[in-house]
């Protein structure tokens, strides 16, 4: 069949969600499938690196890839992808915007390996060994991929054409994505593909949100019975919609929960936590230093709460030394 | 309570009543005093003008070692009060200073962080005891004993941490609680000449004189005064002043004497047979 | 930069001017280096230097260069935008540019004034420089709105700053309500005998304008009254003012005084404030015989009615006109103004925060007001110069600058003393033939007809001791001190120490901002300096002006001042108002923030954020609206909006960022 | 390095209290250090945190926000607004490694001028001491581990043989 | 008498001692004086003063050192701090007489046989010695070194002190003396690092 477009699939520091996403199109993936022709999917088909590295140079029509780059083969595998294809989008959370991986960036590489494989509780490694790049095993030479410094969004290491938002994106986006490129209508490049406004205006709870917040303390989900009508704001729940792009019908807020922020900022804002900040916290109660900071007391990990998916993104990239 | 005590060396000297009443009175009124130990000579008004920094250096010694204790210290002379304080002033404003004292203090083993209090035993009796405490603790009231309060320059000035620079009230109240009476009077914080009557005698005298002259014709029976110097300049020239003015022969005596007599302690045990100019007639003639 | 190069023609054209200033900025900054270096940053069309951008030629030259060089943008490098922003977006309008696309660079006090190094001076230029054009390439096309503004003016206190600037207005014919705190009007002013350096009575000149703003069919006159609050902007104040209740009908009231001789305390008794407590009142009283309004008052605080409820009243009994009413309440009353003028005026120095000089401790010292009073033919003492003993003293020594040019109070000279204490030395020696001492740190006679005054004084034997005087006490050294108040001083002209006894001391006391001048200027929106004066806008070119428009500043609200300077000032506040309300509509910045409607995702954040309540919620629309009217431009939403969708004129997030980008990168 | 490390410092100055009293302090011909680059605003209140990242990351080895003190905003309460949400900045900023002498919030009145000399001075001394921050010059830096793979991959046909163990 | 002539010279006066004096801690706002003469006023003894404190302060600030330094003034002080607390310009006068002092001992231009700035001297050797200070011995030492007639004069005094058992004559001392003087010869070598 050669003239169906050749798509690629590809994940990078990812947990694997996104694949799902893809598989929850449900009978809408066979839509998919009878319209193109998928050359790379490691998830559920085997290709080798070998097979794309034989393909001619923006041969693929489109590569999705989702997940954060951390890793030298991720790095690689992004390169190789960009240079095959002729658009690459950026899928889901980690890939934009470095997502939960990037949350890595608050330490230096060194503090995590040795944590992970010496000072972890339960870690029994008295050898203290550490993962090699290369190692000899039986006159065999093994390789393992080099874990980078920093955790980098895709674009941060290749160009990108498009961006899907989300943890994972929904299925609406993806289908909505999908059926764009193939009708060729394509926004202009660097467009993320949804609704550029933020969330709270399709949240259910809306209409619940009073004008003057002038919180007095903030609580953490499991601190509260919430109540499943009113603004999760109000009811002093750190909840990103307001600073967030839509698309995902507020699924969180629908299922209880606060919008932790997975869409991203819109299109107007350079970064999304330090924006966030700017509105929540200038109309807060208190006047004094010490009553603000007791406030603020109610969010003891900032950083994890309002880059959860963005930090690769903060205008600061990374924890300085 | 408890205290560190800085004697100075006028309370080992001309000033020994001073400290037999101050620590008898203590005593009574329940401080636990401890003497400072090993201090040295606060460095006065004299050493000021031979070497500045010498002279921080050797109030700083003995600040150092009461920082050891972490109490705070009671200077009952006003040069040894005023000295110490100001020390403590000069180390924490100027930096350069502080390095070099603190780097001398070391060199004589000793650590310098400048944590004390220095406090004056009229400001611990009002404040940390309380006239309440004092008026329920006096069992002879001085009836119709009129004093005038004199306070010297050096307690008030120039910190003013504890009374008003130009009209100081503290020892009045505490006098009027031991029952005596103060004599209004403006001259509660003019300078003695203590420091010059050694010296330049026509000076001092003249100051002293002064002093002595008015309080008595404010109708006071006798000057109630709170520091060595004072004391002992009021009290131990009068001779030279009669030669000088006139003969004025007026008792001097030490607030701690007067509230030690008025707590019902003994003469002899606050020293005021010690007095040059005899006070004994006026203080138990009041009663 | 090579990539901006290929979009220079892209950009629009930017003109850049850097002034010389003379040598204010060409001395400290190399402009010609600065000239040369923008005139290569991207987009920019022209370039030049010029001794100063805000002459007539320097501002025709940036016209001419708009139309030939079709110039999009301005940037000029000059002194700060608050003396000349105006200026120059006039040269770019003459130009035929929208006024907003200039952004003005501020080299001159950010700069040329506060560094030496000019090596760094002329860096620092360049980075601001290329910052501003960077920036201004982002401005938009604007518009000033137009509203129109109230003719009606509200003055806020009685004095005769209060009283000169009403006047003014009301004869201009515009509607003015006066509102003074006290029962009276008459302010300081009217506690005075006679005046400086002319020694006319000061009743005879002050009352004819007191009985004129009574009379004045344009003025309305609140007095015992307080302003509460203040709403709105230039042209349109809402204020909100307390009537105090006096417990007698104003209107009704005729000033008979029959109720203050019936009163059932047959003695007055109780301390009399308008004469400094020299003299006694009763619960019912007038402040003075020309007090205006010529209304008695009711004092809550002594009134046994009022604080009993039993007393058979014979002061309502005796008023034929039926004018008390003991249960009249303090009320609220709102008024509508465009313009507002301050004449809060000063409070005297509390003397008894020096007790070196024993005010409060001995009878025989006096503050100068209440000299004021004894030498006042309508005083406590109806003229006569006594001690509180009623004895005439022989001696009387004048102490000048209490409370003035000393670190431990008050800084500042209070510009009044001097003058004040020759006058009270002739009136003394006038009315009690007593000598005379003036002890002063410097004489100051800076006015017309003041040297002359100091002149007269010298001539009339008054003494004069060049010292600052250290102690007043009652010790005697020699028996002709005995009984007298001894002043120890340093005669530094002699150069040795002098103890003058005297009877009576007068503490010539400074001028002080008001207690709740602070309140006052929070009410107000204005600022004060640092020694707690209200701020003017600039100390040369708008005196009277504050930093918020329409509301000016007269007499001794603003620094210590004497009366004629005080008259003067109260006559060019009322000028600055006039020339205001008679534009008919003031121009606002247009600055204000406005909602991108289709980004909008109604979260509502914005709202409480607005201190003018401008920004409301659409319900049916369900996005946030602001009112452009209402929006004093502060940008607090701009920053705050989640989504960024709030734009600020002038203070764009594109705007800012290019200026923050433009600063740093080199 | 030989010369003195110059720290570059970005202010806000609100235009009411800070920006008047830097005028003040000119025509007071007050002298300070020429390291500050003052950006006007019309309230402290505009100031966005995203402004303070974006100076830092633009290069700037301090910030400095001034505005009225508080009680006397000319917007009534716009630095309340600030000093909230400047004081969870200031936690995010230690949390990033970027230590509180390089942010700073500083109440200073329109008459005040001295005030803008005694600031900028002190904090210039203590930016200069903590050195240069130069976050351009770290994110490049940052960046070099990937150049490698980046020419490896983008010139010429790839390699086919280098597998990794997956 | 002799005339004298009281006109000054530019060259009569050391700028360098000006500079000095405004240089040191205590005397950096004297330039703000105003020669309101308060200091003069409320000092006790400037009835005996060659120049009142305010003149001296204009000596000093207009570098007529040798007036200065050789002034009765500096040694009349009896640092009783009436003078800085009413002082209207916060100077601390009382610092500048110390300061004056000090600098007129290095010179050793202070009045010949003028006994104040040998007590001084004594007393610090005293102190130096024994870290404490017998005010018998301190006081007839000085005596007589000055003035031993004025000494005879004070035997009054001496026997009053002596009857009321006000009066010890062997010297007191702190038992680290050792420790005391490695503090005080600290600071010196401290200062001449400083200069070299």
């Amino acid at each position: 069949m050669p003239d169906k477009p050749k798509v690629a699939f590809y994940w990078c520091a990812s947990c694997g969600g996104c694949e799902e996403a893809v598989v929850d199109l449900a009978e809408d993936i066979l839509k998919v499938v009878e319209a193109v022709d998928i050359v790379l999917w490691p998830v559920a088909m085997d290709f080798k690196k070998s097979d794309i590295e034989a393909r001619p140079d923006k041969s693929i029509a489109a590569s999705f890839i989702n997940g954060a780059v951390r890793t030298s083969e991720q790095e690689e595998w992004a390169r190789l992808l960009r240079r095959k294809s002729q658009v690459v989008v950026s899928f889901g959370a980690c890939a934009n915007s470095g997502g939960i991986p990037a949350l890595a960036n608050q330490f230096h590489k060194e503090d995590i390996l040795k944590f992970v494989y010496e000072d972890c509780p339960g870690v029994d490694n008295k050898a203290k060994t550490r993962p090699q790049t290369e190692c000899k095993d039986e006159g065999r030479t093994l390789s393992l991929p080099e874990l980078r410094e920093t955790v980098r969004s895709l674009d941060q290491v290749i160009e990108v054409d498009y961006y899907l938002p989300g943890c994972p994106p929904t299925p609406k986006v993806i289908m909505a994505a999908v059926q764009a490129l193939l009708s060729g209508k394509l926004p202009p490049r660097g467009t993320v593909l949804s609704p550029d406004i933020a969330l709270c205006e399709e949240c259910k709870r809306k209409d619940s949100k009073p004008a003057d917040l002038s919180l007095a303390e903030f609580k953490r989900p499991h601190q509260v019975l919430i109540d499943p009508e009113k603004c999760l704001l109000a009811q002093g729940l750190v909840c990103m919609g307001p600073a967030t792009r839509s698309g995902c019908e507020a699924l969180c807020p629908a299922g209880n929960m606060p919008c932790t922020g997975c869409f991203g900022p819109t299109s107007r804002v350079k970064d999304q936590g330090a924006k966030f900040v700017s509105s929540v916290f200038s109309n807060i109660a208190p006047k004094e230093e010490k009553e603000i900071d007791a406030v603020l007391d109610g969010i003891p990990d900032p950083i994890g709460s309002f880059y959860r998916y963005g930090l690769s993104k903060c205008l600061l990239r990374r924890k300085l030394n | 309570m408890k205290y560190l005590y800085f004697p100075g060396c006028s309370l080992k000297g001309s000033g020994k009543a001073y400290e037999e009443s101050f620590l008898a009175v203590a005593k009574a009124v329940g401080l636990e005093i401890r003497e400072l130990e090993d201090w040295n000579c606060c460095g006065a008004t004299a050493y000021m003008s031979v070497d500045e920094t010498r002279s921080y250096a050797l109030a700083g010694r003995n600040l150092a070692i009461a920082e050891r204790e972490n109490l705070d210290i009671i200077a009952p002379c006003n040069a040894c009060y005023l000295v110490l304080n100001k020390t403590q002033h000069a180390l924490k404003d100027d930096e350069e200073l502080r390095r070099k004292v603190v780097k001398a203090l070391k060199a004589g083993g000793l650590d310098y962080k400048g944590t004390v209090r220095v406090r004056h035993p009229l400001d611990v009796l009002i404040n940390d005891v309380g006239l309440d405490k004092i008026r329920a603790l006096v069992k002879k009231p001085l009836k119709d004993l009129k004093l005038a309060a004199y306070y010297g320059c050096q307690m008030v000035r120039p910190y003013a941490s504890f009374d008003d620079q130009h009209d100081p009230v503290t020892m009045d109240k505490l006098m009027e609680a031991a029952g005596a009476e103060c004599v209004p009077w403006p001259l509660k914080t003019r300078c003695c000449g203590g420091s010059l009557t050694g010296t330049v005698p026509e000076a001092g005298l003249r100051l002293a004189y002064i002093l002595l002259r008015e309080a008595k014709k404010r109708g006071a029976g006798a000057i109630v005064t709170l520091c060595p110097l004072c004391q002992f300049n009021l009290d131990g020239y009068q001779d030279q002043m009669a030669r000088k003015f006139e003969k004025v022969d007026f008792p001097v005596v030490y607030f701690t004497q007067v509230l030690g007599l008025a707590l019902g302690l003994s003469a002899s045990e606050l020293g005021i047979q010690r007095g040059i100019i005899p006070a004994g007639k006026v203080l138990s003639g009041a009663r | 930069m090579s990539d901006n190069k290929q979009k220079k023609d892209a950009l629009p054209r930017v003109g850049f001017y850097v002034c010389h200033c003379g040598t204010n900025i060409a001395g400290t900054i190399d402009v010609a280096e600065v000239q040369k270096y923008v005139s290569g940053l991207p987009g920019v069309a022209v370039s030049r230097d010029y001794k100063y951008m805000c002459s007539d030629p320097g501002q025709e030259l940036i016209a001419r260069d708009i139309k030939e060089h079709k110039l999009e943008r301005l940037v000029v490098a000059a002194c700060s935008p608050n003396l000349h922003e105006e200026t120059f977006r006039k040269a770019a309008a003459k130009g035929g540019l929208n006024p907003f696309y200039f952004q003005m660079v501020n080299i001159r006090e950010h700069a040329s004034w506060v560094h030496t190094d000019k090596k760094a001076a002329t860096e620092k230029a360049k980075d601001l420089a290329r910052a501003a054009v960077a920036r201004v390439q982002h401005h938009r096309s604007l518009d000033k709105k137009r509203v129109p503004v109230d003719p009606n003016v509200l003055v806020v206190g009685g004095g005769i700053a209060g009283i000169h600037a009403a006047l003014t207005l009301a004869n201009a014919g515009k509607k003015v309500t006066l509102v003074e705190r006290e029962a009276t009007i008459g302010g300081h002013m009217a506690l005075f005998d006679k005046t400086f350096p002319t020694l006319d009575c000061a009743a005879c000149i002050l009352t004819p304008k007191m009985s004129a703003v009574k009379s004045h069919p344009n003025i309305t006159l609140w007095t015992y009254s307080e302003v509460e609050k203040v709403e709105g902007y230039v042209g349109n104040y809402k204020v909100t003012v307390k009537r105090k209740p006096r417990f007698v009908k104003e209107d009704l009231c005729v000033g008979c005084m029959e109720c203050i001789d019936a009163c059932v305390f047959k003695e007055a008794k109780f301390r009399d404030k308008f004469n400094q407590g020299l003299g006694k009142r009763k619960p019912v009283y007038i402040d003075f015989p020309q007090a205006t309004p010529k209304v008695v008052l009711v004092d809550p605080e002594t009134c046994i009615q009022l604080k009993t409820g039993k007393c058979k009243k014979s002061c309502a009994a005796a008023c034929d006109r039926n004018a008390f009413d003991f249960d009249q309440k303090e009320e609220l009353k709102e008024l509508q103004v465009g313009a507002i003028v301050l004449a809060t005026g000063f409070k005297t120095y509390d003397a008894g925060r020096d007790p070196n000089y024993g005010y409060g401790r001995y009878p025989g010292v006096f503050t100068a007001l209440e000299i004021e009073r004894l030498v006042n033919a309508s005083g406590p003492t109806s003229g006569e110069v006594v001690l509180r003993d009623g004895r005439r003293p022989k001696a009387v020594g004048i102490i000048h600058c209490v409370g003035s040019r000393d670190e431990k109070s008050n800084k500042w000279c209070s510009r009044v003393c001097c003058m004040y204490s020759l006058k009270l030395a002739h009136l003394i020696k006038e009315h009690s033939g007593a000598e005379v001492y003036n002890f002063y740190i410097d004489m100051r006679a800076p006015g017309k007809a003041y040297e002359e005054f100091y002149d007269k004084l010298l001539g009339e034997g008054v003494h004069f001791i060049r010292g600052r005087v250290s102690e007043v006490s009652d010790w005697a050294m020699t028996p002709d001190e005995e009984g007298k108040l001894v002043l120890r001083v340093e005669d530094t002209l002699a150069g040795f120490v002098r103890r003058v006894p005297v009877d009576m001391v007068v503490l010539s006391t400074g001028l002080e901002p008001q207690t709740d001048a602070q309140e006052v200027r929070r009410r107000f929106n204005i600022g004060c300096g640092t020694e707690g004066f209200f701020q003017e806008r600039h100390p040369k070119l708008a005196p009277v002006n504050t930093f918020t428009d329409g509301i000016y500043i007269a007499g001794a609200c603003q620094a210590p001042r004497d009366i004629p300077d005080t008259v003067a000032q109260a006559g060019a506040a009322a000028a600055e108002a006039l020339s205001l309300i008679d534009a008919g509509f003031v121009e606002l910045e247009p600055n204000t923030s406005h909602v991108l409607e289709e980004e909008c995702c109604g979260c509502k954040s914005c709202v409480p954020l607005c201190p003018y309540s401008a920004i409301t919620f659409d319900e049916t629309k369900k996005k946030a609206v602001i009112n452009e009217v209402l929006c004093k431009g502060c940008g607090v939403c701009a920053a705050a909006c989640p989504s960024g969708s709030i734009v600020q004129n002038l203070f764009d997030d594109e705007e800012i960022f290019s200026e923050i980008k433009g600063v740093l990168s080199k | 390095m030989t010369e003195k490390f110059e720290p570059k410092i970005v202010a806000f100055f609100c235009n009411w209290c800070t920006y008047t009293a830097a005028d003040l302090a000119g025509v007071s011909r007050l002298k300070y250090a020429p390291n500050v680059r003052v950006i006007r605003v019309m309230c402290s209140g505009r100031v966005d945190p995203q402004f303070v990242l974006e100076a830092f990351a633009r290069g700037a080895d301090g910030v400095l926000l001034g505005g009225c003190h508080p009680g006397d905003c000319h917007y009534a309460e716009g630095n309340y607004k600030t000093l909230r949400r400047m004081r969870m900045l200031e936690r995010m900023l230690r949390g990033m490694g970027i230590h509180d002498g390089r942010f700073r919030l500083e109440w200073i009145s329109g008459a005040e001028g001295d005030k803008v000399r005694t600031v900028v001075n002190d904090m210039t001394e203590k930016v200069r001491a903590l050195g240069p921050l130069d976050l351009p010059g770290k994110f490049k830096e940052w960046d070099k581990e990937m150049e490698e793979l980046e020419t490896q991959v983008n010139s010429g046909p790839a390699k086919g043989e280098a597998v990794h163990a997956r | 008498m002799a005339l004298e002539q009281k006109i000054k010279y530019e060259g009569d006066c050391d700028r360098e001692f000006a500079k000095w004096v405004v240089s040191q801690t205590g005397g950096d706002n004297l330039r703000h004086c105003i020669q309101c003469g308060v200091c003069s006023a409320t000092c006790p003894l400037s009835l005996y003063m060659d120049y009142t404190p305010r003149r001296l302060i204009n000596l000093a600030r207009e570098g007529f050192k040798k007036e200065v330094l050789g002034s009765f003034t500096i040694w009349l002080c009896a640092s009783c701090y009436a003078c800085r607390v009413e002082c209207p310009k916060k100077i601390h006068i009382t610092d500048i007489m110390y300061l004056l002092k000090r600098r007129a001992i290095e010179e050793g231009v202070y009045p010949r046989r003028f006994p104040i700035p040998v007590l001084a001297r004594e007393f610090a050797r005293m102190v130096f010695a024994f870290g404490r200070v017998n005010e018998t011995l301190l006081v007839m030492d000085l005596f007589l070194r000055t003035n031993w007639f004025r000494f005879l004069s004070m035997t009054g005094l001496g026997l009053n002190l002596m009857r009321t058992g006000r009066m010890s004559l062997l010297p007191d001392h702190i038992k680290r003396r050792r420790e005391l003087r490695k503090v005080l010869d600290a600071i010196d070598s401290d200062k001449t690092e400083a200069v070299s």
